[in-house]
């Protein structure tokens, strides 16, 4: 059929190739000889930009095609058949994936270009590129998987190379604790996925599980059966992208040099969870309760997160908090069913807060990795590139028309109001204007007043061409990103809505324009309301405050990790003892010890009557037969 | 030749082993010739695997009448069910030869008897064919632990010994009896497997000889609470007896609950399903938490290998094609991850003189390949997707949440547990920082890389491309399934247990 | 009638039995011995006497002759015993035990 | 014809035994020779035995000795293995008797007077008969077990052996007593007839069965007629222990099978009683066994054991079609298990036994490989580990007991031989992982060792190929 094509699957397969090559290199350079960054640079970035010419080829050849039919497939080879499961290892590239390809790759090869400026000198460079490659070809298996299962193999895999990338400097303990909660965390996710795929296999497996046989058959799903599998597909999403239980890994997973925080736990691999909502937005169409509890626990989290950030030093976290909380966002757009909006929000906010994160490494860069912002200040001028470039992704952030963010977060915004979730769009409105306040709270304390720390800023200077010019197109993107997705009011027609259509369960509550006017007058006010404050604190070189009271606790992060510690960790390792240390030998094994205990005693004992005098022997034949005799009289009458 | 591969599969390592006893030679000799014999071995079975046209059916039958007057026959077959498990013993062995270069001759013929026996244990569609290797395969394991273990040695060796000798005896008490009831029911002895399942046995005699039968193979896989001989023995035993016990050994336990328990025993199966299940969810959580606690990595990865048992054998009692599918590739699975995890720790212990968790650290700096090697085996234990160890957690997974939700949830979260107790020892192996005791930790050589890359890439090539294997077994195990749920229902409900205990014995 | 030979011959039998359980001399107890054996002929004659049969009188001369050759033999033994203690009491050679 | 055929080992072995102690009274022959002769007789005994075995029906001598002695397949069966437990012990009393306090020709004379009786007692039908095959057996018994007059320990199992012994033997005539008054025969066959035309449960029937079987049961050592064997077999010379605890309990169990088979109403009157008993009596054994330092004394209780294993048999005979052939495996696989083990400790055990406890044996297989490896093959055969000859004996018994109904008493079995897993293996790994203390020097002699290797090799072959009658 005209849908087959043939070279979806080569589309990961090339980052693959790469992480192989690089590996095989690096493992090879350690025992003997180096070999020169350059070579290793070059591999590194082939893939990701081969990657990206063929998202390019799909998602023209997709624009040719007619809307309600635009999908490719490509069918590789059988993964395994078991029964009526049928698993092939399949690629499906529909709007919603050619979408996430496009920018995946295309912020995957800038970062891949931006790193060769920041990791230089690094002694394990290769091994840093084969692991990004392997990133981004697992990234590219989760998007493009055509089923559940094969998107499972990348969801994995992105886990485990952000285990392996967070702890990257292994030699710090901190580093690999935080890679394993990472991973641990994610893997508790995992468990919600995994059994989410169980439950829907056994209700409409049957008929062939990639998403279009699933799609087909989902009208047969009872609804109960399809609550607790969004609701267990949730859990999944909750672990990839840090909701609320499961937020804690993603601050710690800072540890990892900046461009992975760029790439992975900020533009593309955290954003999975949202892109799997959507993808079975077909089922959480028909189970409207499961979309409320996504959308509140997005929306919960967006405040909690953006809280947190406000009271946050090191630079790094403030993002992280900040994109925790973005997230928060996009869960409550799929959540109450705007499902493009949100998938918008993931386009939009990949684009700045990968520009941020990249300004925040220049920063941190020519600060020789500083990363404490009370240590920083009045940078401006020293490195402007970085300044501008962060300022445009800072108001995108911050949500400040025309930038992108304004448009993707105003969309969710206003389908949360349209379709009568009030409360979400009342602490959205909040969380914009919190998000405001810290955003620029960073950019002052950075970029404006005096530097704090004197001799810090004077070698500092600003980064070499490889690194400011990613910043320089990210810029542009931030900019004018939002403009694809341009609503009526404004005149445009919501082309990437449209475009995404085909593979989304969407629907547009047509509302009185009244509503999206006041929508986005909140926006704009919450905005303008939080950079204010913002600017009366901090515009002119404040002072460190001492946290006290609210702040200490938000600072603190509600102790949320303590907490976690105490109620789950600990426990967990206590019960692990216990069991090693007196379970096991003293229940467990009892009855086995004690079985031998006492035969060795009993046969010990039987030793009395072996006395030795004939006397006695012959008595106790004599005792023997008249037991015997009494018996047999017994059994005579 | 080839119509008795499995006699010769058998009887080749044995002999070999038997003349290696009684001839003088030097422990290099030995070492070679184990290597030889062993790789022939090798060859044959993964001619063997490709020549298995993958039917339901056995293949590669061999029969001959050995004791007439109890219909007891020489009967060897293979079909999907014990296909992958004869692979795995069949592959796995020449690594060991290569690997540790110093022992004695006299372990090293030891190690064949085993390899023989298990062979045998595998291909035997005759009970008591079956029962006579199986009983052979645990001698050698028993020699080797008191011979060439470690400190502890005795205790640990006494105990499996006993425990499992204890199990096998009573399961030879409950294999007679099928054969008697199999006399009195068709008037003709026979112990033969196929003839076997024709049986229908009920009341207490048939619940008390399935019992039996089970706890000789729950002492073997170990399934909780039957597993304390387990962690002394893993640990004391020398590195390539654990890995055969636990690659292979635990395996044929499992297998034989497929093989010999299921058809025989359908209605006390079913009726005992659920607590079985149970007692492998439990032992898996068991297992896995204990492992946090160890300090001794063998004896951490001793745990985790019963944890994973019990994951294996829950695939079997879930009784439905996946998870019985699942089960029989997990066996190869596991057998490639933690049975090489055991080989790395015994490399590791001979290079640094130390087991302890803690005295280690940072090797992954000194030893890049022997890091990645070890890391690639762990993934693959912890069930990561692109290993071998995915396919087969998956479907068992699969499987126990159709058998029962509670099961599922409980058995899915071995993906967390796993990882838990590996990730902590692998920082501490190796990242973090080095110090001067793995300062000089030895990467693999070339001979030694060579000799595990192919086990690598087949962990990796299982994972990625395995419906090879999947399409061998698939018919068997749907077979076996369609079997055991024809059986009808209603002979589940009149069976009753027995409540007087044994003194009723004239009937 | 038979019944008092079997009576006689059973109290013979028992008086036999406490012989060999209660005393300690070699010699005695093998005297016990013998008396059980000649309460066992009683019942042999008794009984071939009811049956009006000559095996039984047969049968107790074979006894008598096997219990001669035993005799012989305890003799020798306690012969035997004097010479390694110097006693006849059982109770000395427990050297076996345990 | 056929008849004296079956009957010529029996005149072999007798006229060997007169042979013997006319050339010791002539001292013609070098007591170096001895043993070589007495194999000699033996062997050809055991070929006679052999060709006689071809006969397939039975032969009741109802006109030469008035139905009083019976041969059929079974009697042949256990004749072989008395025979060539005769054969073997000789064999080993070669080396035996150079490294300790030396015998004379009478030693090996009155060991063909004690398979002299045993044979005639696996063929006596009549009780009277089996009494005086009986005394025969005994009184024989009794010398060689005390034959080393220097040695106390020796004299004091004479000691109790005998006195314990008589003591049963004059059951044994109590209970033909009884029997003959209360059937009026003694012959097995008008019993059984009585038994059917009447029934089993007179008082004076049950009385007499009842005396009867506490002297088997004495001679078997049976609980609770136990406590002799294993002061006696400590006391015995090693292969007089080998013989005793193969030959004598094979001709003893023959006896009580057949007796037992006389009638069917008979068997299931005593079924019960012989349950309870076998079942103490395995767990007595092992108990008894689990507490020896003493491997004599070990080797004794396992004996105890296995007599439990042979009692089942018994219970579970089937006397309709009685052929024994069950329980005659399991005395050759016993028997060769355990001659091969006092062979073998024939020649190690030293000068004046002095090895004999378990630790002497520490690291036996470091020094003498062969050796400890035929001491481990015969334990394991005791314990009935595949491929050995004690495994299809133990399978054999537990089958007959499952098809016999006695489900309960297979358990018992299976469990009882766990438990005996625990002294047997005990010795393995004393042989075997503990460092060598002794350096085991003994005095050259080819025969006991070569006799422990042919029996390992016994073991394998009557394991892997159980020939039953």
């Amino acid at each position: 059929m005209e849908h087959t094509v043939s070279y979806l699957g080569l589309i990961p397969l090339f980052p693959l190739m790469g992480a192989l090559v690089l590996g095989v290199m690096h493992i090879y350079s350690c025992s003997r000889g180096k070999i020169p960054e350059k070579l290793y640079a070059g591999i590194a970035c082939v893939g990701p930009v081969i990657s990206f010419i063929y998202a390019l080829i799909v998602f023209f050849q997709l624009k040719g095609m007619p809307p309600e039919s635009r999908f490719l497939v490509h069918d590789a080879f059988t993964w395994f058949s078991v029964g009526d499961l049928h698993i092939t290892m399949g690629f499906l590239a529909d709007p919603l994936s050619s979408l996430m390809l496009l920018f995946v790759t295309f912020i995957g090869s800038l970062i891949h270009i931006y790193s060769i400026g920041y990791m230089a000198k690094d002694e394990n460079f290769g091994k840093f590129f084969s692991y990004m490659n392997l990133f981004l070809g697992s990234m590219l298996i989760l998007v493009l998987g055509s089923g559940p299962v094969v998107m499972f193999v990348g969801w994995e895999g992105v886990g485990l190379c952000s285990y392996l990338l967070i702890s990257y400097y292994s030699e710090d303990t901190d580093n690999v604790l935080a890679g394993n909660k990472a991973f641990i965390v994610n893997r508790i996710g995992d468990l919600g996925f995994l059994l989410g795929m169980a439950f829907l296999f056994w209700a409409i497996g049957a008929g062939g599980f990639d998403y279009l046989s699933l799609r087909e058959n989902s009208h047969l799903l009872t609804p109960g059966i399809g609550l607790v599998v969004c609701l267990l597909l949730f859990v999944g999403a909750c672990g990839k992208s840090a909701q609320i239980p499961l937020f804690v890994w993603l601050p710690d997973a800072m540890a990892g040099p900046t461009p992975v925080s760029a790439l992975i736990h900020a533009a593309t691999m955290v954003t999975a969870g949202v892109y799997m909502v959507a993808r079975f937005s077909f089922i959480y169409a028909h189970v409207p309760i499961a979309g409320t509890v996504v959308a509140w626990t997005g929306i919960l989290t967006a405040l909690l997160a953006a809280i947190f950030g406000m009271f946050q030093r090191d630079i790094k976290k403030i993002l992280a908090y900040s994109t925790v909380s973005q997230l928060g966002y996009m869960f409550a757009g799929v959540g109450v069913a705007a499902y493009s909006a949100g998938i918008f929000h993931v386009f939009t906010h990949a684009f700045f807060k990968a520009l941020l994160f990249l300004g925040a490494g220049a920063v941190i860069y020519a600060l020789h990795h500083e990363q404490d912002i009370w240590k920083m200040g009045g940078l401006k001028d020293k490195m402007p590139k970085t300044y501008w470039t962060m300022l445009i992704g800072a108001l995108a952030l911050a949500g400040c028309p025309p930038f992108a963010g304004f448009f993707s977060k105003d969309e969710i915004l206003f389908s949360a109001l349209a379709t009568g979730h009030t409360g979400i769009w009342v602490i959205g409105v909040t969380v914009a204007g919190i998000t405001a306040y810290y955003t620029f709270r960073m950019i002052f304390l950075v970029f404006h007043g005096t530097p704090r720390d004197k001799e810090a800023f004077d070698h500092a200077e600003e980064a070499p061409g490889v690194m400011t010019i990613p910043l320089i197109v990210l810029a542009v993107g931030a900019l004018f990103a939002g403009f694809l997705n341009l609503p009526s009011i404004f005149g445009g027609n919501l082309n990437v809505s449209h475009w995404l259509a085909p593979s989304l369960v969407d629907h547009h509550p047509h509302v009185g324009i009244s509503v999206e006017l006041l929508a986005i007058a909140t926006s704009v006010i919450a905005f303008a309301i939080g950079i204010t404050i913002a600017y009366r604190k901090f515009g002119m070189g404040a002072e460190e405050p001492e946290y006290t009271g609210f702040a200490k606790f938000g600072y603190n992060k509600f102790y949320i990790d303590e907490l976690y510690n105490t109620v789950l960790i600990k426990p967990y390792k206590a019960i692990g003892s216990v069991i090693w240390k007196s379970l096991e030998p003293n229940v467990t094994d009892l009855p086995v010890k004690l079985s031998s205990w006492l035969y060795q005693k009993a046969g010990a004992a039987f030793k009395v009557f072996q006395v030795g005098y004939v006397r006695i022997y012959a008595i106790y034949m004599v005792i023997g037969l008249s037991i015997m005799s009494l018996l047999l009289s017994q059994s005579l009458n | 030749m080839f119509e008795n591969v499995l006699s010769v599969m058998i009887f080749l390592p044995i002999l070999a082993g038997l003349v290696m006893f009684l001839s003088p030679v030097n422990k290099g000799v030995a070492r070679l010739a184990g290597f030889i014999v062993a790789t022939i071995i090798l060859i044959l079975g993964v001619e063997l695997f490709i020549g298995f046209s993958g039917t339901a059916a056995m293949e590669y039958v061999e029969n001959r009448t050995w004791i007439e007057s109890l219909g007891i026959n020489y009967s060897l077959g293979i079909d999907g069910i014990s296909l992958l498990v004869l692979f795995t013993c069949a592959v796995l062995f020449p690594i060991i030869f290569v690997v540790f270069s110093t022992r004695t001759k006299g372990f090293y013929a030891n190690l064949l008897i085993t390899q023989g026996a298990m062979i045998g244990a595998i291909c035997a569609t005759d009970m008591v064919l079956f029962y006579i290797f199986w009983e052979i395969m645990l001698l050698p394991i028993f020699f080797m632990i008191g011979l060439y273990g470690g400190p502890k040695r005795l205790p640990a060796t006494l105990k499996i010994t006993i425990y499992t000798i204890a199990g096998s005896l009573l399961m030879l008490a409950a294999l007679i009896y099928v054969g008697v009831s199999y006399h009195t029911q068709f008037g003709e002895w026979s112990f033969n497997i196929v003839q076997l399942s024709r049986l229908d046995l009920s009341g207490g005699y048939a619940v008390l000889a399935f019992v039996m039968f089970m706890l000789a193979f729950a002492i073997k896989i170990p399934l909780f609470p039957f597993h304390t001989w387990l962690p002394d023995a893993y640990t004391e035993a020398p590195t390539s007896t654990t890995f055969v016990l636990s690659a292979i050994m635990a395996k044929i336990g499992v297998y034989a609950v497929v093989r010999f328990v299921v058809p025989v025993f359908e209605i006390e199966f079913a009726r005992f399903a659920l607590l079985l299940a149970l007692s492998g969810v439990v032992g898996m959580m068991y297992c896995g938490l204990a492992a946090i606690a160890q300090k001794d990595i063998k004896r951490l990865l001793a745990f985790s290998s019963a944890s994973h048992m019990g994951i294996i054998a829950l695939g079997v009692f879930c009784m439905n094609v996946q998870a019985l599918t699942g089960s029989l590739f997990q066996i190869v699975a596991h057998a490639t991850s933690t049975g090489v995890l055991f080989l790395f720790v015994g490399l590791l212990e001979e290079r640094m003189e130390t087991r302890n968790i803690g005295d280690l650290g940072g090797i992954a700096y000194r030893a890049p390949i022997f890091a990645t090697f070890f890391g690639i085996a762990m993934l693959a234990s912890v069930g990561l997707p692109g290993t071998s160890g995915f396919i087969g957690e998956f479907l068992i997974i699969l499987g126990a949440v159709k058998f029962n939700v509670f099961i599922g949830f409980l058995a899915g979260t071995t993906i967390i547990i796993g990882v838990c107790y590996m990730l902590w020892m692998f920082q501490r192996v190796f990242f973090e920082k080095t110090n001067e005791r793995t300062e000089k930790f030895k990467d693999l050589s070339l001979v030694e890389t060579l000799t595990f890359l192919p086990v690598i890439l087949l962990i990796i090539f299982m994972g990625i491309y395995p419906q090879p294997f999947i399409e061998k077994i698939e018919p068997a195990a749907q077979q076996h399934v369609a079997n055991f749920s024809s059986m009808p229902e209603t002979h589940v409900v009149d069976t009753i247990v027995p409540t007087a205990g044994l003194k009723h014995q004239k009937n | 009638m038979i019944q008092d030979y079997l009576i006689l011959s059973v109290i013979l039998f028992c008086i036999g039995i406490l012989g060999v359980v209660s005393r300690r001399n070699v010699l005695i107890v093998f005297m016990s011995i013998e008396l059980m054996l000649n309460a066992a002929n009683l019942a042999f004659i008794a009984f071939s006497r009811f049956h009006v049969s000559m095996d039984g009188h047969v049968l107790a001369m074979m006894v008598m002759a096997v219990a001669a050759a035993e005799a012989a033999l305890a003799l020798a033994v306690v012969i035997l015993l004097h010479r390694h203690k110097g006693k006849l009491d059982t109770n000395v050679f427990s050297l076996l035990k345990g | 014809m056929n008849d004296f055929l079956s009957l010529f080992p029996l005149l072999i072995i007798c006229s060997g035994g007169i042979l013997l102690m006319l050339l010791s009274a002539f001292e013609r022959v070098k007591l170096e020779n001895a043993p070589v002769l007495s194999m000699g007789i033996f062997g050809a005994a055991f070929v006679m035995q052999l060709i006689a075995s071809g006969i397939p029906e039975s032969t009741l001598y109802a006109d030469t000795f008035n139905g009083m002695l019976v041969s059929n397949g079974f009697t042949h069966a256990a004749s072989l293995v008395i025979i060539g437990c005769g054969f073997f012990t000789s064999m080993s009393c070669h080396t035996y008797f150079r490294q300790n306090n030396p015998c004379t020709m009478e030693f090996y004379s009155l060991l063909f007077f004690a398979a002299f009786g045993m044979l005639l007692l696996t063929l006596s039908r009549e009780l009277i008969t089996t009494f005086i095959s009986l005394e025969i057996m005994s009184l024989a018994i009794y010398i060689l077990v005390g034959y080393d007059r220097k040695r106390v320990t020796s004299t004091e199992a004479l000691l109790k052996y005998l006195l314990l012994g008589a003591f049963a033997g004059a059951f044994f005539t109590m209970g033909s007593a009884l029997i003959y008054g209360g059937a009026g025969s003694t012959k097995f066959y008008d019993i059984g007839i009585f038994i059917s035309t009447h029934s089993a449960a007179t008082p004076l029937l049950i009385g007499g069965t009842f005396f009867i079987f506490i002297a088997f049961l004495f001679k078997v050592a049976a609980f609770p007629f136990h406590a002799w064997v294993i002061d006696v077999y400590e006391g015995a010379a090693t292969p007089v222990t080998g013989f005793m605890a193969t030959a004598l309990k094979a001709a003893i169990f023959t006896v009580f099978a057949n007796f037992l088979a006389l009638n069917s109403a008979l068997q299931k009157e005593w079924v019960d009683f012989l349950f309870y008993i076998a079942l103490f009596t395995m767990f007595g054994g092992n108990l008894i066994a689990i507490g020896q330092a003493n491997i004599k004394r070990m080797l004794a209780a396992s004996g105890i054991v296995h007599t439990g294993y042979l009692l089942i048999g018994l219970v579970a005979i089937s006397t309709e079609s009685f052929t024994g052939s069950v329980i005659a495996y399991y005395l050759a696989a016993y028997a060769v298990g355990t001659l091969g083990i006092f062979a073998a400790l024939s020649y190690l055990g030293g000068k004046g036994e002095k090895r004999m406890s378990f630790d002497d044996f520490k690291g036996l297989a470091k020094v003498r490989p062969y050796s400890a490896a035929a001491i481990a093959v015969f334990l394991l055969s005791m314990a009935g580990i595949p491929p050995t000859a004690g495994f299809m004996g133990k399978f054999y018994i537990i089958t007959s007991a499952i098809s016999a109904g006695q489900m309960a008493l297979a358990v018992f079995a299976v469990v009882s031989s766990i438990l005996s897993m625990w002294y047997y293996l005990r010795l393995i790994i004393i042989m075997y992982f503990h460092e060598a203390e002794d350096a085991f020097e003994i005095e050259s002699s080819v025969f006991a060792p070569a006799c422990t290797f042919i029996l390992v090799f016994f073991v394998f072959a009557i394991g892997l190929y159980p020939i039953v009658v």
